[in-house]
């Protein structure tokens, strides 16, 4: 039953080369290209580009949103994910390839469809405005939806994944014990699959974090309410390719920093198992 | 009546048919080989394995269309499924907690349950950080904590100590007596069923082959799983009168019988000869010794030729008689240690 | 834009006040992306001459700007890096006749060591230079198309790129040899590329049009910034980013 | 022992609503703006706007890169995970939200970085291009990169957080049976996380099927040589939005069909355990 | 010397620190109670929990820097942990294959392996379509196909039915005399500690309480886990000349022995009687019955008072009696039948 004992054993070596290379192999092909920015970047003026209002402004909105559109993804992406993977329903693997859309549709169409059915003019936008005088589009509540959007089939896939992956036997068993299927989900299921969630929702908070495309076709890009950082590494970009480069190092810095402070103790809190 | 149940679930290389009650307060036992099917009776009643065809029938309400957490049953598993992140205390507060229970006082039922079951130090440990036998402690603790009208246990006793095993076995036994529910126990361990089970059901390959009380059962074996699991030798034979032959072998029995027949006879009822003994020829044969194995303090000869039969005899008799595998020998039952009945 | 304390009733002297009470201090310019800069200046300006009034900017690629106003986004004023873009607008009957404001012109933009060499527009056509052009769809591609076409000659690139600044990035990395973009482009890049003009570029200018729209919230601030921007203090900030006066 | 049996009880009848309520609200967030698109796609004009050659060779193109871009991060990415998640080493924590990086990185951004690395005139293309010749800017082999750059943290990701839910006693189990760390990867490792893996490889799949700033600024956009669907949508999008939005149908109706029949066989195949 | 252990393993709220030694061919069993330490120490045999100090030596060769994969072992786990991917068949060639074995030829080797405990039937079954028992001899078989030169055993026994563990226990002692390695056991089950070991060790608590061979063990427990598991009385005492004087009561023993001593006696040598009866005072004492139960054929009757004793009786000798639990006694035991030995 000691299995946590292993890891005491292990370290890098006694890592086989035949799987050490490729993953070393890898690691630097991801990280490398941090060191070409990092090269680049013009260190000298940095500190008051860094300082420039709109730059704190858009990151504070960054951070926010993609806090947010993870969040309201864990709302309905979990749900989502345990439908896929423990309900059998006529048509699922259909439903579960269509929750990919967003993934292979280019951001900016993305927003152009987001646009379609919840703009002004959209299919349930109209409805929405005429019934609640909710207008989504230019605000910050449509960058949380544009990311949501983007973002939340990465947390849905990589949690139907974990939930395949789990042992169901000890959902049988919380049966056994009077739980009903809700509470089977919340106190057993969650518990047992949390390092796949909190994969998924890196993942998913990332994707959130650096969503460009359905941002600003779907909400724009107004300072402050929705201009969030790679829109602001975009207009740099058109004015001051350097000062993109910092500002992608800021989002970067920032969002290494908070996951590997957070991830930590998720991944241990939560993989207790 | 409590427990009604007809089970039947077809596998493609496997078909379970059986039948059994259980009144209110009693504990059938479900003895068989491996993979005779018990398991999968058990996941039938706990809702967890589908019936193909059949019924369950529980204090009059037909379970068959209520899914496992609504059936008022309490299961221990083969391989205990402890919850993984869940301290001990939590894995008996579950089933509790599932009913309704307030958490507070559903840990303080969880830790009277620990108590009971001699686990009070380990409340906090997580599984992973139990021994086999304590996991199987806390399992067997979850599963009496939801108070359940049946109580299913697939070899509750096998991780336990000697020690641990006879609290344990008399606790159970306390606590069935108390709320007089119907209990199902599969168990491989003849003494377990003995001692807990006030009837037993018999399976082999999906059927049920012999049930009774325990007494009976172990007087009057009709397998030879069964026989070698009370610890008999079993033999198919035909009888007339006092006599019953068994392949060109004439047993004299006590028993007054006719047409096909068993006997049966403890191995210690078997004498070994060296050479061919004087006296009545009857209940003689000549074998010759495929094994010997100590069993407990006696010395078991597994003898080989016309009928296979097992023969405990004392160590000193082994020295006297210089018993060496292969060796041809003489051997004889008494006929008053013999039982003989009906096939 | 320090003038939030002058009083509200100032802000809207006109009767349309009355149409729009709670926008009209407010003024939402849409802008291609390559107009940030002069169109942020030209911003401050525009509230520093009407006390109360903020100007709120949506940068972005002239297609998307127009895909969000014919879904109805709240625009007073949409400022197109072609004609093509203001054309789905006013198609669409949510802008008047639209003016051009500004145009530009393009340059061989070429590394500063310029390795191949370049020095005319025939140079390109050489298969040992590569080459970034724009994509034909985007303005600055239909304008190098013309160009070429006028000078008769047919240059295979390495790549059509979907924007200016993408062109223009792969001349700064060193990545191709030589590109077609703006002249505004090259001054804005602050010396990392050098700008070689050729003579068929004056028949290939791209024009920028600005209109204000039809269902402007911000109501006659609308035409009160087109007009700024066609002023002569608008032409000011144009040229010197780079930009041609239209005529 | 028998826990596949609970998937025949199952049943959309039998889902409680707090977990279906969001699931299907999330499913229709999800799907919803696909309608919007069918809705505004141009149906008289689609018959001739498919056939045009350019829209299938990007198709080709972007199948072909995708899938060996997909090649390339299980190649690399899941030994990487396994390094993450199974040996612990000073750093990991770190190392593990370096991967991240391009996930947050906007796209743009990072195909600049790869050019800062990998180009002509890169750190480590400069090498490469007077060593072996190689250069990979404006060529397939270019999208490839760029593609399994912004997609192989996906895969790293949801991948650890499978080998993290994994029951270490097995590879226990298989060491004292002789088996080296590496054939214990191969032959209990994998095929226990295999739902984990393939859900990491259809997320990095559809990824880098739409994966478009990287990929025009790393490798440009010349039709059929690095023109994908995705730059092709973009183009579209400029001059002719119905264009973009049939170009972008046939990417989603591609996408899902090749999902929803590979996945169901992979999904079974993965996890008979 | 072919086994040579100083296994120490240091835990929260646990500490390991067992010595032992095993020669080549033999069979060592580690008999203890739930949560004594037998797992740990198999799994540091195993190189699977780190040492915290000790040594390990196998056939001369120190074991202790090797990982788990370079030592010459096999293991049956108490869970079973087949791999749920692959079938019987190739859980049982996985061995075979990491030790270089061509696939066929590991194959064959397995399917060998399978029909040796009895799966014949069942060598593309993956592990969700066996029953328990069936499961741990595929278990066996894997751990034994290897050919190790130090077998490890966690409970391989358990989840066997009877009959199959009769034909299991012998074919294991049979492999076992055929390669000649070294074998350490887990298990329960005294039966099959006397039966399959040659060495006992019995732990508690982390530490070595007894060992010695098994009919030593049986004669002469030192604790009352082991008299339990040997099924014995034991208690601590007084000896002077042939008397031992326990918490008030003298018994009269056959041994000669003074100081410190252990005497310990069958539950069945107890006798019971309602009055005091005649004769010699010594080996009496009254009690009170605790409780009654079934074990086996007979009556277990447990006893409080000064000691606390387990008295095996007859049916007949309960009506008899008219047993009740409650009801005061008196209590004597044969000095024949008790046995005395230094503490
Ligand atoms: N990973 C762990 N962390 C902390 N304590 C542990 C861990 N594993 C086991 N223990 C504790 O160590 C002690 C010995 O456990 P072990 O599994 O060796 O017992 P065992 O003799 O095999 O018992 P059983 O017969 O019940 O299987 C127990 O008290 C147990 O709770
Ligand atoms: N999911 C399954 N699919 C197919 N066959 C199965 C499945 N589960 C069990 N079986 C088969 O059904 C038969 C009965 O299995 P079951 O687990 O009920 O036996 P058991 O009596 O509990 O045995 P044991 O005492 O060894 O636990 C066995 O032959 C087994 O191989
Ligand atoms: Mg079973
Ligand atoms: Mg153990």
């Amino acid at each position: 039953m000691a299995a946590d004992d292993v890891s005491r054993r292990s370290g890098l070596t006694r890592a086989p080369w035949v799987l050490l290379a490729p993953a070393l192999l890898g690691m630097a092909f991801l990280v490398l290209p941090l060191a070409g920015l990092l090269v680049r970047a013009p260190w000298t003026t940095l500190p008051e580009r860094l300082t420039a209002p709109h730059v704190l402004d858009a990151l504070r909105l960054s951070l926010f949103t993609a806090t947010v559109a993870t969040a309201v993804s864990l709302l309905l992406g979990v749900p989502l994910a345990w439908l896929l993977a423990r309900v059998s329903f006529p048509g699922r693997s259909l439903v579960r390839a269509l929750v990919t859309i967003p993934l292979v549709l280019p951001p900016v169409v993305g927003g152009v469809a987001l646009l379609l059915v919840l703009g002004r003019r959209g299919l349930v936008g109209q409805w929405l405005e005429s019934a609640f005088g909710i207008s989504l589009p230019f605000t910050t509540a449509g960058v949380v939806v544009a990311e949501a959007f983007v973002a939340m089939p990465f947390l849905v896939i990589s949690v139907e994944g974990a939930l395949r992956a789990a042992d169901l036997r000890f959902e049988e068993a919380a049966a056994t014990l009077g739980a009903s299927r809700w509470t089977v989900f919340r106190r057993v299921t969650v518990p047992l699959v949390a390092p796949g969630i909190v994969a998924g929702a890196v993942l998913c908070w990332a994707r959130a974090l650096g969503e460009f495309g359905a941002t600003i076709t779907f909400a724009g890009n107004f300072p402050g309410r929705t201009q969030t950082m790679p829109l602001a590494v975009y207009l740099a970009l058109e004015t001051d390719p350097d000062s993109a480069i910092v500002l992608s190092l800021v989002l970067l810095v920032v969002s290494v920093v908070i996951l590997a402070s957070l991830r930590d103790r998720w991944v241990s809190a939560g993989s207790a198992a | 009546m409590s427990l009604s149940a007809r089970l039947s679930v077809v596998r493609p290389r496997f078909r379970l048919d059986v039948a059994f009650d259980v009144e209110p307060g009693q504990v059938l036992a479900l003895l068989g080989p491996n993979g005779a099917g018990k398991t999968t009776a058990l996941r039938a009643l706990a809702g967890l394995t589908p019936l193909t065809n059949g019924q369950i029938t529980l204090d009059g309400r037909s379970l068959d269309a209520l899914p496992s957490e609504r059936r008022p049953i309490g299961v221990v598993f083969q391989d205990y499924l402890l919850f993984p992140h869940l301290s001990a205390l939590d894995n008996v507060a579950f089933g509790p907690r599932c009913h309704g229970v307030a958490k507070a006082e559903a840990r303080r039922t969880a830790k009277v349950w620990l108590e009971r079951v001699g686990l009070a130090d380990h409340t906090a440990a997580k599984p992973r950080q139990l021994s086999g036998g304590q996991a199987q402690r806390v399992a067997l603790a979850r599963a009496l904590a939801v108070e359940p009208r049946l109580l299913l246990l697939d070899e509750p006793l096998a991780a336990l100590d000697a020690h641990t095993r006879l609290e344990i076995r008399s606790q159970l036994r306390r606590h069935l007596s108390d709320f007089g529910g119907a209990t199902v126990l599969v168990t491989h361990d003849p003494l377990d069923a003995m001692v807990l089970a006030d009837r037993l059901v018999v399976i082999e390959g999906g059927s049920v082959v012999q049930e009774g009380a325990p007494a009976d059962v172990a007087r009057r074996p009709r397998t030879e799983y069964v026989a070698r699991l009370v610890g008999l030798n079993l033999y198919k034979g035909t009888a007339t009168g006092r006599q019953v032959s068994v392949d060109g072998i004439d047993f004299h029995v006590n028993d007054e019988i006719d047409g096909p027949a068993l006997i049966a006879f403890p191995p210690a009822a078997v004498a070994l000869y060296r050479s061919r003994p004087d006296g009545s020829p009857r209940n003689l044969w000549q074998a010759h010794i495929e094994g010997i194995e100590r069993h407990g303090d006696n010395i078991r000869v597994h003898l080989g030729g016309a009928i296979a039969v097992a023969a405990d005899v004392t160590p000193a008799a082994v020295a006297d008689l210089d018993l060496t595998p292969g060796q041809r020998i003489w051997a004889s039952v008494k006929a008053t240690e013999t039982r003989a009945y009906p096939a | 834009s320090g003038s939030d304390s002058s009083a509200t009733s100032s802000s809207a002297p006109s009767a349309a006040a009355s149409s729009a009470p709670a926008t009209a201090n407010t003024l939402t310019v849409f802008a291609a992306a390559s107009l940030t800069e002069t169109f942020t200046e030209l911003g401050k300006a525009f509230e520093a001459s009407h006390p109360g009034v903020t100007v709120t900017f949506n940068f972005g690629s002239s297609a998307t700007l127009a895909q969000q106003i014919t879904q109805g986004a709240p625009a007073d004023v949409f400022a197109a890096a072609s004609p093509a873009t203001m054309k789905t607008v006013t198609d669409a009957s949510l802008a008047g006749s639209p003016t051009t404001f500004v145009r530009n012109k393009l340059q061989i933009a070429v590394p500063p060591d310029n390795p191949a060499k370049v020095a005319s527009l025939k140079d390109l056509t050489d298969s040992k230079v590569k080459v970034a052009l724009c994509a034909e769809q985007v303005p600055c591609g239909a304008a190098a198309k013309k160009a070429l076409d006028v000078a008769g000659l047919k240059v295979t690139p390495v790549t059509f790129e979907q924007d200016v600044k993408a062109t223009l990035t792969k001349v700064e990395l060193g990545e191709v040899d030589a590109a077609l973009v703006y002249k505004t482009d090259v001054l804005s890049s602050g010396g990392k590329v050098n700008g070689i003009d050729f003579p068929e570029a004056d028949q290939a200018i791209n024009d920028y049009p600005i209109a204000a729209l039809t269902k402007a919230p911000g109501g006659p601030l609308a035409q009160q910034f087109v007009d700024l921007v066609l002023s002569q203090q608008g032409k000011d900030v144009l040229t010197k980013a780079g930009f041609e006066s239209a005529a």
